[in-house]
């Protein structure tokens, strides 16, 4: 087995592994905690396919700023001293068995499909492309979305405001 | 076998389901919101592999970049509602929010 | 607009005043250390550099101890614990223990500044490690030593006279500051 | 690197071994040599520099005893803390609590991976460079809430939830800095933004334009807070939170978050070196490619080092600030400012694509102008308190 | 032609008025307030004046260039690009557009300077400003416009402009409905104009060239040609729905009406609106697409017609009004009128040059009697005033000179502009000679009209009232100083269009690039003598009648007045009751259809409501037993069923979004399963 395989397998096993604590852990901190592991996983994977940029965002936004938000969240709302923070879980075997069947389908579908093949597999810097169809092709969607941003922190800060009357 | 495209899509398929049990049978807001970030990035797994092996171009890694801008301002709204949430119940239990049901 | 000339204003204040304190410590950078090398690196010993007045650990000098507690009794931590027992032969009062426990000495100089004579004083020593707590308390009687009793008419014996004198000396310089010689004591006498 | 191990093979040093197995022992002995011969006594002479340093600058001597100087001083320490008792406390949770450390080492190692200590002496040229460095230092964060959190101890959490607070805010005004740089390179790539200087002062990017100058003092500012060093330490504020997230933390434990505080120092010279400094920018005076390395790696890593040396200085000059100071600076005053800087550096690039050697210029004889009015004002310092002047740096 | 000349400062003669107005609008409140009004002024007029250096520059770079290459452009960037529709953000410049950018620029910016002064003790200065310039901002986007589209959103800023400003004195509701009423018929005309855009870009996009740059238009223009809707060819139709922009825009009849109520604003804005702006945007729009035009003769005989129609009919109006600015108002709409029989009788030339020499003396009227009212206190009635030129020396001087101008005066810039018009409706291939007959009338009636508001005004003893009088005043140095500029243009513009027989028209010269050739003159250089003797003479008929009415006195008005039992003065002097018939017909006609509908609900409809009401309670006091004992029972039962049913199914409805979850899940579950077993 060649080694880039070897070490496929083993991200693979980490983000997975790491994304059942989160799913299964009884401890929301280490859910919580957990996500560094997937998030960081999913970093990996990108870089192995080839998405050096996408790397970067997902460890800087996901690792930097969601995860770091998640666990200020935690820590804000739940009595913190005390180590077993339960995280309740409830209907545990129905869910399982249609998230497993949902699973089992989901893997077939994907066997199934015949998927359309690149020409070739190109292993180049993305970041200049990236930056042109931003500015290029999908401006619409990215001033949309710097909206949509500008949009969220305000709401963000207007839902989190301290009401003065009460 | 040699890593392939089904490989990253199972990747990705694993961690929506993971994902999606963790929203189905969690009771606590910031859990639920967790499993949420679990399913945008199995989605966004698919959306590089497919940029990378089907289409050979960078537009779905355009797509994944945009998904995680948007999950960046969910998890921005979304904790704030439940800091709200936290303040005007005291939990973040979702199921004390029933008020409307009656 | 004053909101604007503020803001300009906080950060540019930020700026200048932080210029001017790194200024401050380089120049600091550049000067000679206050700090004196200890043990080494000194030309004589520590010891010998300390004024008189240095509080160090607390000495006694038993010849010219009249034994009137009165350092026991004035010493706010208790340290000091002095015994004195009559020998039934020869009559005299003697003392059995003198102790001063330096584990408790808060160096507050009241014993040395109520002696009579001088006899308990601050030396210049200063290096009491030991690797026991108990050897941290000094005794001073290794065998029961007479008390002192000042001579009518001054001293005769060479060594008690200097020995008088040394501790007379302390009292001077230790007990009775240069303001209330010169001021509000000269005034009350 | 991948060549010399490739030349390696072809000249039959390893027979018999899988390629990849030789390539990960490659990989892992050069770590290890990097870490052991480069940046564990780096972080090390910088935590015993850091104790003369600010000694001298308040008027004491600081550790001189272990070896000449005192140099060997952080040897001493870290075999100290090497032999101490591994302590968990029993409340906390232990497998958080082991694992905070290594993530907050592993994300300052990983910077290392992109700095740039000569036109060769590189690991990886990322052509994300700079970027990567921003996202690999926000590792870190996560780290120190997990330290925090883990030691359940209030003291601990109130400094890891500060120091993530305060982490996350800052990277806005630092990566902003950044942005005036890569808008001015044109590229992420470490080893093109240095390309994009030149040796000469004026070549900098630091006097590219006022904006860029600004940009600099803004992007060390905030370096310093994310590194949680003085005057924005109160993560580890001794007087009001014992030592912050680290206070459960004893022996090795405690060795690697300090391990990571000091080499991170150098790092944020290092990076202030590469964007604003001309990085290892030499001026051509030998054509011999060993010496041009060597004196390439020297002036990178004296650069670097002297923004090192400013930290200690400023640690040595300022006042510790509020809470409420820290946050009302960050987003009242350095992100506005960077923003100021960034839309500024926009419109020079508009008006002048190409630079402007003349503003340059203009920017560095200021520079110098400002570096002669700062030794003046120290000359007045000495002269005023009629201190004894002592050029001796050792003692 | 192909590769005009691209720049990069044709933007900034559109975009600084905005920046000033962005200024002004944004900031300005708050710079008037701390900094004074002066900053105000000075971020409102630089923006205007070095437009116009810009648009001075534009114009010695045309020079410079050869006739036929006079093209300058100055792309931004793609704008829209839907479909087969590609419109970029540019402007450009050819000879035409820089006659109008000059015009706009250069007696806009003496407006503003004007305005520093006449607005001078406003209250919202910095607003007057901000839309000031917006409007100007407009205007040149519209004439420097690359495309329709792009035109069409200066035509609408204008639009919007004229609205702010018309109403600016918002706090009269007088004013605001002046505001409203020119907003709502523009609307009428810009529906014309929208639909005009549409259908020139359908019928190319047909023909496979989908356009609406200018130019790509002038050359595909042939591919119009044949194409028909409704039986009317397209080029037809094309044309006269953008006519009826014009129409809007220009004040045309039947879209007149609302020119005069846009008097209710500040004379600089009626100055800048009529003389060099807003209304002129029709003709130039026809001047601009002046090759569509003149492949529709229908079209330019329609225009003609309504042109001369209307410049003889509001000069008919104009000879009776006794507000000093509404005599100018009807005067600007009658020159309107000249300048569409121009275009109609395809001598664009002539249009755009009658267009250029009214905005200079169209221009020094409105503020010269802005100057006249300035000094009055805000009298505006005519029969009020008299005697002002010994209290007013500059606006009577510029005044008289504009007069002259206007009507005619041999000399001056207004005869040559309006000669060459009635020259060429005479001998144009479209003309005839009852256009020139019915123009000349027109030219009479202007002389006579303008004579009596001159002496009216400033001849003779004054009538004003005591009060009035003690406080006249010549108007201060930044309103006298744009007067006398526009004096001199207004003599001075003329001499760079002299007629053939002159030699000839240095301004056709300048348009021919756009314009094509001159017409070939079919009749004689002594014919043209003779005519333009002719016209000379009725004007002159017409200033003397003036001057023995108003002057000498020696005919009284009501000799005239009272002709057919006053029913030609009465007709004239309520604008032959245009806004009475609209009044009745359409916004009477709209109430009078809901004073029907409302009739027939209340007597006939709620008749037979009431009715059917009665029978039914009569009917059902009957049934009301059977109700009471049978249906209630059963209802109750079911009411009490359908509520059991939805305590249960409430469970449903948790609130909970892991139930909710759980059944989309569900879903596509089955939707998978499906796909897999019975599709793939």
């Amino acid at each position: 087995m060649e080694l880039a395989t070897v070490i496929f397998y083993l991200i693979a096993a980490v983000t997975v592994g790491s994304a059942a604590m989160v799913a299964f852990s009884r401890n929301i901190i280490h859910s919580a905690f957990s996500l560094l592991g997937t998030f960081a996983g999913v970093a990996a994977i990108y870089v192995f396919l080839g998405a050096d940029f996408v790397a970067a965002v997902q460890v800087l936004i996901y690792v930097g700023g969601i995860l770091v938000l998640i666990l200020f969240a935690v820590m804000l709302t739940h009595r913190i001293t005390d180590v077993r923070i339960t995280n309740r879980a409830v209907g545990r075997i129905p869910a399982l068995a249609v998230i497993g069947v949902f699973l089992f389908l989901l893997v077939q579908t994907i066997r199934e499909t015949p998927w359309q093949k690149a020409k070739e597999i190109l292993y180049s810097p993305t970041t200049a492309k990236i930056g042109d169809l931003f500015l290029g092709n999908y401006l619409l969607p990215f001033e949309l979305a710097s909206l949509v941003l500008l949009a969220a922190l305000i709401g963000a800060v207007v839902i989190s405001r301290k009401e003065l009357k009460e | 076998m040699a890593i392939g495209l089904t490989h990253y899509l199972v990747i990705g398929a694993i961690l929506f389901s993971l994902g999606l049990y963790s929203v189905l049978t969690r009771r606590n807001a910031i859990s639920i919101l967790m499993g949420v970030e679990l399913i945008l990035n199995g989605a966004n797994i698919n959306y590089v592999a497919f940029s990378h092996y089907s289409s050979g171009n960078v537009e779905g890694q355009i797509y994944a970049i945009f998904v995680i801008m948007l999950a960046a301002a969910e998890a921005a709204i979304g904790l704030a509602i439940i800091l709200a949430f936290f303040q005007i119940f005291h939990t973040i239990d979702v199921e004390a929010a029933e008020t409307l049901k009656e | 607009m004053s909101t604007l000339v503020e803001y300009v204003g906080n950060v540019a204040e930020t700026v200048t005043t932080i210029f001017e304190g790194m200024a401050i410590t380089f120049s600091h950078f550049v000067r000679r250390p206050m700090t004196i090398q200890y043990p080494d690196r000194i030309e004589k010993p520590v010891q010998e550099m300390l004024p008189l007045r240095y509080r160090g650990i607390l000495e006694v000098d038993l010849d010219i101890c009249t034994g009137c507690l009165a350092c026991e009794r004035v010493c706010p931590i208790t340290c000091i614990t002095i015994g004195i027992e009559m020998n039934k032969e020869t009559k005299q009062r003697s003392f059995s223990h003198f102790d001063i426990d330096i584990c408790k000495c808060m160096y507050c100089g009241l014993c040395a500044e109520i002696c009579p004579t001088g006899s308990i004083r601050h030396s210049q020593e200063f290096e009491g490690a030991c690797y026991n707590p108990a050897g941290l308390v000094r005794h001073f009687v290794t065998e029961p030593v007479p008390l002192y009793k000042p001579k009518k008419g001054g001293e005769t014996d060479a060594q008690m006279i200097t020995k008088v004198e040394l501790g007379l000396k302390y009292l001077d310089e230790f007990a009775t500051p240069e303001e209330k010689v010169g001021g509000a004591g000269a005034e009350e006498g | 690197m991948q060549a010399f191990v490739d030349q390696l093979i072809q000249e039959g040093y390893f027979p018999g071994l899988p390629k990849e197995i030789i390539y990960l022992g490659a990989m892992l002995l050069a770590a290890l040599v990097v870490l052991s011969f480069f940046v564990a006594p780096l972080a090390g002479i910088t935590s015993w520099l850091e104790r003369r340093v600010w000694a001298r600058m308040q008027s004491r001597v600081g550790p001189n005893r272990v070896g000449p100087q005192g140099i060997l001083q952080w040897l001493a320490d870290g075999i100290k803390n090497l032999l101490k008792e591994d302590i968990i406390p029993s409340a906390a949770d232990k497998w958080l609590f082991v694992l905070a450390p290594y993530i907050v080492f592993v994300g300052f190692l990983a910077t290392f991976v992109v700095i740039p200590f000569g036109s060769q002496l590189i690991v990886a040229d990322l052509n994300i460079g700079i970027f990567y460095l921003l996202a690999v230092t926000s590792l870190v964060v996560v780290g120190i809430l997990m330290a925090g959190w883990a030691s359940n101890n209030k003291w601990s959490l109130l400094g890891g939830m500060r120091s993530a607070a305060q982490i996350v805010s800052y990277e806005i005004p630092a990566g902003l800095a950044v942005l005036t740089i890569i808008f001015v390179a044109g590229t992420m790539s470490m080893q093109g933004i240095i390309k994009a200087q030149g040796w000469a002062p004026w070549d900098w990017f630091l006097f590219y334009n006022p904006f860029t100058f600004v940009a600099f003092f803004l992007y060390f500012t905030a370096a310093l807070a994310e590194g949680n060093r003085t005057p924005f330490d109160i993560p580890e504020a001794e007087s009001e939170l014992v030592a912050g997230y680290v206070t459960e933390y004893s022996g090795m434990r405690f060795l690697f978050f300090f391990f990571a505080e000091w080499g991170n120092l150098y790092v944020i010279g290092a990076i202030a070196t590469t964007l604003f400094l001309g990085g290892w920018q030499v001026p051509p005076v030998t054509d011999n490619p060993v010496l041009i390395g060597v004196l390439q790696f020297m002036v990178f890593f004296l650069k670097a080092y002297f923004w090192v040396f400013v930290a200690m200085w400023v640690r040595g000059t300022l006042p510790r600030v509020r809470v409420d100071q820290l946050m009302s600076a960050c987003w009242k005053y350095l992100v506005p400012l960077s923003f100021v800087s960034l839309l500024g550096t926009a419109a020079w690039m508009v008006l002048y694509p190409k630079g402007n050697r003349l503003a340059s210029f203009g920017m560095f004889l200021m520079g110098v102008a400002i570096l002669l009015l700062f030794f003046k004002r120290v000359n007045y310092q000495i002269r005023h308190s009629r201190p004894e002047i002592y050029w001796k740096p050792y003692i | 032609m192909d590769h005009p000349i691209q720049t990069d400062y044709l933007r900034w003669i559109v975009l600084l008025p905005l920046v000033g107005a962005a200024v002004n609008g944004l900031l300005g409140a708050v710079l008037q307030k701390r900094i004074g009004k002066w900053i105000i002024s000075l971020f409102a007029c630089a923006p205007v004046l070095i437009s116009f250096l810009l648009s001075l520059q534009a114009f010695l770079d045309l020079l410079a260039l050869k006739p036929d290459e006079r093209f300058l452009i100055d792309r931004l960037y793609p704008w829209l690009s839907v479909g087969s529709l590609r419109v970029d953000m540019a402007f450009w410049v050819d000879p035409l557009s820089a006659v109008m950018i000059l015009v706009v620029t250069g007696v806009g910016g003496l407006i503003h300077i004007y305005s520093t002064g006449y607005m001078r003790e406003d209250k919202s200065y910095w607003r007057y400003f901000a839309f000031l310039n917006l409007f100007t901002c407009a205007m040149l986007l519209l004439v420097t416009a690359d495309n329709l589209l792009l035109m069409f959103v200066g035509w609408e800023g204008v639009g919007l402009c004229s609205y702010a400003l018309i109403g600016f004195w918002y706090h009269d509701h007088v004013n605001a409905r002046a505001g409203n009423k020119a907003f709502i018929v523009n609307r009428v005309g810009d529906f014309g104009f929208v639909l005009g855009v549409f259908l020139v870009f359908w019928s190319l996009d047909r023909s496979g060239h989908g356009t609406l740059v200018f130019r790509e238009i002038e050359k595909f223009s042939a591919l119009l040609q044949g194409q028909e809707i409704w039986g009317v060819g397209v080029v037809t139709l094309v044309t006269l729905f953008l006519f009826v922009g014009a129409t809007g825009k220009s004040a045309q009849i039947p879209l007149h009406v609302w020119l005069p109520d846009a008097m209710q604003g500040p004379t600089p804005v009626s100055a800048l609106i009529h003389a060099a702006t807003m209304v002129t945007a029709g003709v130039y729009m026809v001047c601009r697409l002046h090759f569509l035009f003149s492949a529709a003769p229908a079209t330019l005989a329609v225009i003609a017609a309504i042109g001369v129609a209307t410049a003889l009919f509001s000069a008919t109006i104009a000879l009776t009004q006794t507000d000093i600015k509404r005599v100018l108002a009807y005067s600007t709409v009658s020159q309107l009128g000249y300048m569409f029989l121009a275009a109609g009788v395809a001598a664009y030339g002539a249009a755009v040059f009658h267009l250029m020499t009214h905005a200079f003396f169209k221009a020094c009227l409105f503020l010269g009697s802005g100057s006249v009212i300035h000094a009055m206190g805000g009298e505006q009635d005519m029969r009020k005033m008299g005697g002002l030129r010994r209290s007013l020396p500059y606006t009577f001087w510029t005044f008289a000179v504009a007069v002259l101008a206007i009507a005619g005066t041999p000399l001056t810039a207004g005869f040559f502009s309006k000669d060459e018009i009635l020259w060429q409706a005479f001998s144009s291939p479209h003309g005839s000679p009852l256009l020139w007959v019915l123009g000349v009338a027109g030219a009479g009636l202007t002389a006579f009209y303008m004579f009596r508001q001159f002496f009216l005004v400033f001849f003779g003893e004054c009538r004003a009232d005591h009060h009035v009088k003690a406080h006249l005043h010549e108007s201060p140095k930044a309103m006298t100083l744009p007067l006398v500029l526009l004096a001199i243009g207004s003599i001075a513009a003329g001499w760079i269009g002299l007629p053939e027989i002159f030699g000839g028209s240095r301004f056709a010269e300048w348009l021919e690039p756009v314009f094509g050739a001159h017409h070939e003159v079919h009749a004689s250089g002594s014919l043209e003598e003779i005519l333009m003797a002719l016209s000379v003479a009725v004007a002159a008929a017409g200033f003397y009648l003036a001057y023995l009415i108003y002057y000498r006195g020696r005919l009284a008005p009501e000799r005239f007045s009272s002709l057919a039992g006053g029913l030609f003065y009465r007709l004239s002097y309520n604008k032959y009751y245009i806004d009475e018939i609209y009044q009745f017909f359409f916004v009477n006609g709209t109430l009078l259809l809901a004073r029907i509908g409302a009739w027939i609900d209340q007597y006939i409809i709620d008749f037979i409501v009431d009715g059917s009401a009665k029978t039914t309670a009569f009917i059902s006091w009957i049934h009301g037993l059977f109700d009471n004992h049978v249906v209630d029972w059963l209802v109750n039962k079911i009411a009490d069923s359908t509520f059991d049913a939805g305590d249960k199914f409430r469970k449903v409805q948790t609130g909970n979004i892991n139930s909710y979850l759980y059944v989309i899940l569900g879903a596509v579950v089955l939707a998978i399963i499906v796909k897999l077993r019975y599709w793939s």
